[in-house]
């Protein structure tokens, strides 16, 4: 809010839309309050008024989307599905939403945005159908508000987006983010200060963890995760594209060493390979213990049995296990699952260790925020009692495990005895920053900047994550503390250190013209410096190469990580640089780079949540999305369970309140659970502010205490009456202040990435 | 011939024709319990109004002992006090009551009068009753300041249970109160203790009795009445 | 040091909280237990561990939210009934504004709790102490903000010179009025001007503050009136007494009461 | 009941005659007297919040080796010394009496916790993760192709059994490490909260 206010006081204009009116609303100039779920058919709704009355940018989208781009003609949307969709694996094809390409395997381009092809028409015509009034029934937004919207963003440029968990907890996750894509793609408001998306991100650092891959299918720096079917790494290229032959070799070098060479590949088949076709999401962990697959788990610093919906599933699965580890700083409910309240423990066989671990200012590293900032810290204190840092649980577990397999010659035990890992006796966090920096592989030296990783040959440099390549090459950046800003942007590029080489806006080659000159003159990020021939500017220049000029073909590309080297309006399935002539050898030809696929379809489309007070206005056989994997076998009726619960944090807790319902400060400023309903459900349910409520789904109930509040109204979906009750979830029957689990309510209903809808399931409520 | 108020039945004790009884037992006890606690409080309670007294609280164990203490006297003074309408036997209590409200014209000349006779000089007033003037307007002051200060002290004491505005009058109730029976009091120790024409009324206080000279000096009406009560019975 | 203000600007407020906890972070206070009272609310007054805490009110209007969010402490009085009210001299005004209690003085009698119009001051019932918001008066006085102000990441407090922070906030309110024209700065002349200052959204009534708070009557004519005037009243009668004994005592009355009371009595 | 600022001023004029008996009202106005800053002889640490991906900077007060206070870092560009009520909090975590200290054990089917030496505790979870990852060790899978209809096999070098959750609460080398580990041995079964 501190930046919001400020921008407020130098004239933004403010809008929040939320399933209830938050203290940040009450800061906003405009305010709509929105049913869970809809996003996408109000910003489909903003998307199609942008086209009909020509709001675009019309020279950002010819030159930096691809707007003009000519779409397969076998692509389609029917009854609310996209060409290719196959019901019985609930999955797509996606040929079909390729480009047309020429003789040379590149996409054809349009003459004109009116081509009936051309991604841009496609756009239209698929939002044609979101009209301010059909966004009006289906979100509950009143479709003058939803104009108002429209016009204020329209107006005040360039405009950002802030979003967070509100907007992905849903089976439409990503569409939602692709559709606020759309909007500053057309806008204009990628890759300018003061334009762009922005997640708030929930997590210290989550931004880091999921570059460094703790996720089941990619490996750090956003390598593809290697599937069964790439016996090599050859294959995998095929796959993959050969963008991330390098990266996919520096980081064998840092994980194998002088054991990864290019005689074996350099050690790819040591990786574990994933099976494609099973989803080994968070989520869906808890099925593969349940089973009886997984025996051991290890949990780091989370605790799900609050956080996962339908939270009757972990407590199943944990029980299960034979050994569950446990590593944080309280007895958090997931390590003491075998004593919850109403379980037997007797008959709970699963051993539990739990490590006591260090706090984040009890040891050295780095975390990385939201902006991709890698900051530096110094331990300032030692850790408490006998508590160590994860870093030397690992590693002592690392080495412990290698001591038991010391002397195996059996294959699978390979990657461990040949495994590079050396961090010192105690290991240093600064070794490990440095392994993720990166080493000239010849001279054991680190490689000073990405520009000395990205010109080295393949299989000379090493780096455990690409995108912090140079991060300590040159002393150790992340720890630098100048916050000057003479730009007066907010950039602080000597202020720690963010990846990829400092570049503190992403896409800013979009902020120049095709002279390469700033179209902003107040908001100057880079610009091609005619007289020395290089990019240049108060930000790291985001293009090819910094010598290549506006117009060479590497100099035009805004958008340089996608394969057609513009914004995607539509997200086709395209490999680029796929050989004209296929490989005289008869192998697989190799492409360079695959463009990012959203899995449910190319352009956001609206379905309802998995469990929805209606059916879809737009497509009613096509209701909820086609390609949700509902996990949960207990669904709700909306006869049964009338109202829409919608579920969230609160400013004093923080996640699954591990660490903050252990601090009594906050207990007392925020000391239980509530649900919040509009007054109009307290008169028609009877109670009033203060009492206890009762709140049911399908799977479960709880009891809270009841705030009766105008900050939620009743409203209409297609003409009936509906309801939105509001309750946060980060309580659970441990730490200093227990409470009911809202996740005992929420359904486990994926999108395509994995993530829950948790922002909207079907419940009633009754004063209890 | 001494003569008795108190019993009836004159005849079964010796009369000593040199003293009256002035105030029973009942009474010099009320006003001694009343006195005595009078001043405990105003020791105490100076030490919690102002900071010239705190440090002799220490005499007593500190100021919050001296808290301790105004609140236990203050039920003594009420208390005890209030009993003695109701206890034993109330009538000379009720009958002291009744005389000090029943301000004569007599009373009012003994007033005008009395500043003569404070400094030492004679002043000219009509026979007074069993208290004269001055007493009466001594033991006024007394009733109002007790009732005053007592009904402001249950506010500021039970402050919580009733409205602020009703706890922020109570304290300059609670002090104007004292200050009025401080100076009282000051005038009163002066006249029983060191004023030389008064001073012999002390003695009712302590023993009970005055002597015949004094009473019919300073107390004629009601000396004449009492003479005649025994005489008639 | 010169005069200091704390402007509280609720325009900007999110109701976060966190100036509760940096106050008791930095005051080493500990929690309290609380539930929720109404909206985001959990504690309801102040306490001698409680020194700041957040109020929500909700007001829905035309089919318009105000969520007005308010933090409350000590107002730092320029003439601050609590001071005039302190029975030992226990409280005490700084030349920064800053309107301070010391313990060691402080004897529990209550008289500032109950005179001060926002009913700040409260006992510590253990030792019979009294405590409020001290204004960081030690951060301020080495140069720091005070805790809640360092702490506010909306920018909702700020802090500096009475003189320029008043000029800033009366800017503030010509801004803020545009959208909310019941607006208004509350602290200015209110007793005497108080060192936090608030841009209120709404009457100061809605907030639950008094419009116009002043010196209660009952304390200005007991600190005033009653105790000087009474102050002359006792040491008259003192006066009158030592007078009385010396005119006795010229006049001879003491050798010769008897004689004396006899002949009066004759007179 | 209450008077106005005027009232009060004429009532003022009246507390002139204020006599010296101790109950006159004798304003006081505090001299300037030193406010000592506990924070003096105190080393500063700056760090990073713990709670959200702001990325705030924290400034830790260190005397003698223990944490005395904890605040906003002021040179932070983000947050500009300010913090959320979480971030202000943190403080509470440094000797928090409920922080688990001692490694520790629940035995299959107790209802107890003991405490374990670190030695037992990593050389448990040592030995479970090779029984677990020995077990469980899938060495191929079964495809069909597509095209052609036939099951082809194709190495896989994967445990099915162990399941690692963690971490965003980590620094960046602890979650780099993790990421490592769980490949070196052969789980691909890494995720955490971002999915989520």
């Amino acid at each position: 809010m501190r930046w919001i206010n400020r921008a407020k006081e130098k004239g933004a204009k403010i809008i929040v839309v939320d399933p209830r009116f938050t203290a940040t609303a009450s800061k906003a100039d405009l305010f709509a309050q929105i049913r869970p779920g809809t996003d996408i058919v109000y910003l489909g709704a903003i998307i199609n008024y942008i086209l009909e009355n020509k709001l675009f940018d019309r020279n950002y989208v010819l030159n930096y989307t691809n707007a003009l781009l000519k779409v397969s003609k076998d692509y389609k949307l029917e009854e609310g599905l996209f060409s290719g969709y196959d019901a019985k694996t609930r999955k797509y094809a996606v040929v079909s939403w390729g480009y047309q390409l020429g003789p040379d395997n590149k996409p054809l381009k349009a003459e004109s945005l009116e081509d009936q092809d051309s991604v841009f028409s496609k756009l239209k015509t698929h939002y044609s159908r979101y009209t301010f009034e059909t966004a009006e029934k289906i979100s509950g937004i009143p479709a003058a508000k939803i104009k108002e919207i429209a016009d204020t963003f329209c107006k005040g440029k360039p405009g950002t987006i802030l979003y967070a968990l509100g907007m992905t907890q849903h089976t439409t996750a990503t569409q939602g983010i692709r559709a606020y894509a759309i909007i500053q793609l057309l806008l204009g408001n990628i890759g300018k200060a003061g334009g762009g998306i922005n997640a708030l991100r929930g997590e210290p650092n989550v931004q880091g963890s999921t570059d460094m891959a703790n996720l089941y299918n990619s490996l750090p720096g956003y390598l593809p995760y290697p599937v069964n079917t790439d016996k090599t790494m050859r294959d995998y290229l095929v796959h993959n594209g050969s963008f991330y032959e390098k990266h996919l070799v520096a980081l064998l070098k840092a994980w194998f060493g002088e054991n990864a060479t290019k005689e074996n590949d350099y050690g790819f088949s040591y990786l574990p390979k994933i099976n494609p076709a099973v989803n080994g999401t968070f989520v869906k962990l808890f099925d593969m213990m349940e089973k009886g697959q997984v025996k051991l788990l290890f949990n780091v610093g989370s605790n799900p049995l609050v956080s996962q919906p339908n939270r009757q599933r972990v407590r199943a699965g944990l029980a299960k296990l034979d050994m569950l580890v446990v590593s944080d700083l309280f007895e958090i409910e997931t390590a003491q699952f075998w004593r919850e309240p109403g379980v037997k423990t007797a008959d709970i066989k699963t051993e539990v260790i739990m490590f006591p671990a260090a706090f984040v200012y009890e040891k050295d590293g780095t975390l990385t925020n939201s902006s991709r900032w890698i900051q530096w810290k110094d331990a300032a204190l030692k850790p408490l009692g006998e508590a160590k840092p994860d870093l030397e649980i690992v590693d002592a577990l690392f080495k412990k495990i290698r001591k038991l397999y010391a002397g195996s010659t059996d294959v699978k035990d390979a990657p461990i005895l040949q495994a590079r890992w050396d961090y010192g006796e105690e290991p240093s966090a600064l070794k490990v920053l440095q392994e993720l920096s990166g080493y000239d592989e010849a001279t054991g030296k680190l490689l000073p900047t990405i520009a000395d990783y990205l010109k080295a040959p393949i299989g000379a440099a090493s780096t455990g994550c690409w995108i912090y390549a140079g991060v300590t090459g040159n002393g150790n950046l992340a720890a630098r503390r100048k916050n000057a800003d003479p730009s007066g942007l907010g950039l602080f590029r000597d202020w720690s250190f963010a990846w990829p080489g400092n570049i503190r806006i992403l896409y800013n080659r979009a902020s120049c013209d095709d002279k390469g000159q700033p179209i902003d003159a107040k908001r100057k990020l880079i610009w091609w410096d005619i007289a020395k021939n290089v990019w240049t500017g108060d930000d790291g220049a985001d293009v090819v190469d910094k010598t290549k000029g506006p117009d060479t073909p590497e100099g035009k590309q805004s958008f340089r990580m996608n394969p057609e080297g513009v914004g995607r309006l539509f997200a086709a399935s395209y490999m680029s640089g796929m050989p004209v002539t296929p490989p005289a050898d008869g192998l697989p030809a190799i492409g360079v780079r695959p463009g990012g696929l959203c899995v449910d379809g190319p352009m956001p489309e609206f379905y309802e949540p998995t469990e929805s007070p209606t059916t879809n206005l737009l497509h009613p056989k096509v209701s909820g999305s086609p390609v949700a994997l509902v996990i949960s076998t207990l669904i709700g009726k909306s006869e049964e369970f009338p109202y829409v619960l919608t579920t969230y944090g609160v400013v004093e807790h923080f996640g699954a309140g591990g660490v903050t319902r252990n601090i009594p400060w906050l207990n007392e400023i925020m000391p239980e659970p509530f649900a919040e309903i509009s007054k109009n459900l307290a008169g028609k349910i009877g109670v009033k502010e203060g009492d206890m409520v009762e709140v049911s789904s399908a799977r479960g109930k709880i009891t809270v205490r009841a705030i009766v509040t105008d900050r939620l109204q009743s409203y209409k979906v297609n003409g009936k009456d509906t309801e939105t009750i509001g309750m946060p979830w980060s309580w659970g029957f441990a730490s200093l202040s227990p409470g009911p689990s809202t996740n005992d309510l929420t359904i486990a209903t994926l999108d395509p990435a994995g993530t829950p809808e948790y922002k909207a399931c079907l419940v009633n409520i009754r004063g209890a | 011939m001494a003569i008795n108020t108190q019993i009836k039945n004159p005849a079964q004790k010796q009369i000593d024709p040199n003293k009256v009884l002035r105030f029973t037992k009942g009474e010099r006890l009320s006003h001694w319990v009343h006195a005595i606690a009078f001043f405990v409080l105003l020791f105490t309670g100076l030490g919690v109004l102002s900071t010239f007294f705190q440090p002799a609280m220490l005499g007593v164990g500190g100021i919050q002992v001296a808290r301790l203490i105004h609140r236990g006297v203050a039920v003594v003074f009420v208390v005890v006090v209030g009993l003695m309408f109701f206890v034993g036997n109330p009538r000379y209590h009720w009958e002291w009551l009744k005389s000090v409200f029943n301000f004569t014209r007599a009373d009012l000349q003994h007033v005008t009068a009395f500043p003569k006779e404070f400094f030492g000089a004679h002043g000219t007033y009509p026979p007074q009753d069993k208290y004269n003037g001055g007493e009466k307007i001594n033991s006024l002051i007394t009733i109002f300041g007790s009732v005053f200060i007592t009904l402001s002290g249950m506010v500021m004491w039970f402050a919580t249970s009733f409205p602020p505005g009703l706890v922020r009058w109570a304290y300059p109730v609670h002090d104007l109160s004292m200050i009025m029976m401080t100076a009282a009091t000051i005038g009163h120790m002066y006249l029983c203790l060191l004023h030389p024409d008064s001073n012999p009324a002390l003695a009712g206080m302590i023993n009970g009795y005055v002597s015949t000279k004094f009473a019919r000096s300073h107390h004629a009406k009601w000396y004449d009445r009492v003479k005649d009560e025994q005489n008639n019975s | 040091m010169t005069r200091k203000m704390v402007f509280v600007d609720t325009s900007k407020c999110t109701g976060c909280k966190a100036c509760d906890v940096a106050c008791k972070e930095w005051n080493e206070l500990p929690a309290e237990k609380t539930h929720l009272i109404t909206s985001y609310q959990t504690q309801k007054d102040f306490t001698p561990k409680t020194w700041t805490y957040m109020t929500f009110i909700e007001k829905y209007e035309n089919q318009k939210m105000n969520f007005l969010m308010r933090k409350a402490q000590c107002f730092h009085c320029a003439e601050a009934a609590c001071l005039k009210a302190c029975s030992s001299n226990a409280i005490s005004k700084t030349d920064s504004g800053y309107v301070v209690i010391d313990h060691d003085k402080c004897i529990g009698c209550g008289y500032c709790e109950e005179n001060c119009p926002f009913g700040v001051p409260k006992a510590d019932q253990a030792n019979k102490k009294y405590y409020k918001c001290t204004g960081c008066i030690e951060r301020v006085e080495n140069n720091l903000k005070p805790a809640c102000v360092h702490t506010c990441q909306p920018g909702a407090l700020e802090f500096g010179e009475r003189v320029v922070l008043l000029g800033q906030a009366k800017k503030r309110l010509t801004e803020v009025q545009k959208t909310n024209p019941k607006a208004q700065i509350y602290g200015e002349k209110e007793m005497g001007g108080t060192t936090f200052l608030y841009l209120l959204l709404d009457r100061p009534e809605v907030y639950g503050l008094p419009a116009n708070p002043t010196i209660p009557l009952s304390l200005t004519l007991w600190k005033d009136v009653i105790q000087p005037v009474g102050g002359i009243a006792v040491g008259g009668a003192g006066a009158a007494v030592a007078v009385g004994v010396l005119a006795n005592l010229l006049r001879g009355n003491y050798r010769s009461s008897e004689d004396d009371s006899n002949n009066h009595a004759n007179s | 009941m209450d008077v106005s600022r005027r009232g009060f001023l004429k009532l003022s004029g009246l507390s002139i005659a204020a006599f010296a008996t101790g109950l006159g009202f004798d304003p006081a106005v505090a001299e300037a007297k030193g406010y000592a800053l506990k924070l003096e002889g105190s080393k500063k640490f700056p760090s990073i919040c713990h709670f959200c991906a702001g990325g705030c900077g924290m400034l830790l007060y260190v005397k003698e080796g223990k944490l005395i206070h904890l605040e906003g870092d002021s040179d932070h560009p983000t947050n500009e010394g300010t913090l959320c009520p979480k971030g202000s909090s943190l403080l509470s975590v440094a000797y928090s009496p409920d922080r688990v200290t001692k490694p520790r054990r629940r035995a299959p089917g107790a209802d107890h916790w003991e405490d374990i030496s670190w030695e037992e505790a990593l050389d448990r979870v040592a030995k479970k993760t090779k029984e677990v990852r020995d077990a469980s060790w899938k060495v191929a899978d079964e495809v069909v192709n597509a095209k052609t209809g036939v099951t082809e096999t194709f190495p896989v070098n994967r445990t099915e059994g162990i399941a690692f959750l963690g971490s965003a609460e980590v620094d960046n080398e602890e979650s780099y490490l993790i990421s490592k580990f769980c490949r070196v041995i052969g789980t691909p079964y890494n995720e955490h909260q971002a999915r989520i």
